[in-house]
């Protein structure tokens, strides 16, 4: 389950949505990722996140079928919000349900190595005067 | 063809979208000699490499040929999750 | 924060109650461990987990020093759950909240291995007709 | 001292805890000795090493002294989490 959306969410619910359809899961292995309140020495106020949506869901599929291929993985969902969030929100979840732990841990850390390098998102920072546009550093 | 840009991109090219279609652009390489005529700020960012680019919504490093009903889109390095 | 607990709880209020503490948090890594409906190719109708809790509580807090130690973790939260479970029950959380994804990541995986392999609890497994004790294969 | 047993340990005791004091205990190997008299059934399993034990809370692998005021645990293999 992929979704991109504005809103927050609330990552049990949303779990338990996917969790509810399968009796054989043992073992979710989760990533939330927030808007923290200083980065790089430099206090944040807020973050704008634009996003090009249609190469977000056509990359996010294709990663997870990618995981799904390397580990016995029984589903995933991804959550990542765009537009203004400020600190302390919400920016992304992944859920990577399997019967055991060690695929669904190391799934959802392949995932989110792909989503920092090539998930197609741009996080504008915000400062108390100004304004930046930041590429990964992790 | 559709070309699409994000982030600071956009800043030099005062849109996030538009139509492009000359007889010049057959590849990407042309689109990209196209730019920085047409966006002499964008020209060190593009000759320095450190953009990227996706045609159709794939990652595309080498160059191609493009179609007149393509979407090619340029950015630079992401920064999601 | 260790809770040791019949109850079953809700993680993402749990996980906010925490993270709501913490403007600096980035990154929070999440395991959640479930009653599966079947093990060793054996249908599983419910467990039931003993656990010497003065122990649990005891090992939970050095591993957790331990983790804080190894890694730049700001947080730590373990709910470990004993008693009756039925299938599809949560058995364990553990998340990890850090300014970055690779020590929370890092510390929430070697927490699990600890807890799977040291942790004084006991999983009587119940079958149509039978029961039988685990040992941990992981 | 306290002698708390779990898991399948307490089918074999038929106690999931006692009070075991004799001038015979000083150490844990003396506990091990006195518990194979008490209970022949547990002897396989403390010959066989696959029992843990724990003092105060605390994993003991090697042999200590023993208090009067102590706890001690034994528990096969844990299966938590």
């Amino acid at each position: 389950m992929i979704k991109i959306q504005k809103e927050d969410f609330n990552a049990e619910n949303e779990i338990d949505k996917i969790k509810n359809l399968y009796s054989n899961v043992g073992a979710i292995s989760s990533f939330t990722g927030y808007v923290r309140n200083e980065n790089n020495n430099r206090k944040v106020n807020s973050i704008n996140l634009e996003v090009y949506k249609d190469m977000a869901y056509k990359q996010f599929e294709k990663i997870i079928n990618e995981a799904k291929m390397k580990w016995k993985l029984i589903d995933c969902l991804i959550i990542h919000r765009y537009g203004k969030l400020d600190i302390n929100s919400k920016i992304v979840l992944v859920s990577c349900f399997a019967q055991h732990r060690k695929d669904s841990f190391e799934s959802c850390n392949f995932i989110m190595d792909y989503l920092k390098k090539d998930a197609p998102f741009w996080k504008n920072e915000f400062y108390e005067n100004s304004n930046e546009w930041l590429a990964n550093s992790n | 063809m559709k070309i699409k840009y994000f982030a600071w991109i956009k800043d030099i090219t005062n849109n996030d979208e538009e139509e492009i279609n000359s007889e010049e652009i057959n590849n990407l390489d042309d689109l990209k000699t196209f730019m920085k005529k047409k966006y002499p700020d964008l020209k060190k960012y593009l000759d320095k490499e450190i953009l990227r680019f996706a045609v159709n919504q794939e990652y595309i490093i080498n160059n191609i040929n493009l179609d007149i009903n393509d979407e090619i889109a340029i950015f630079p390095p992401v920064s999601g999750g």
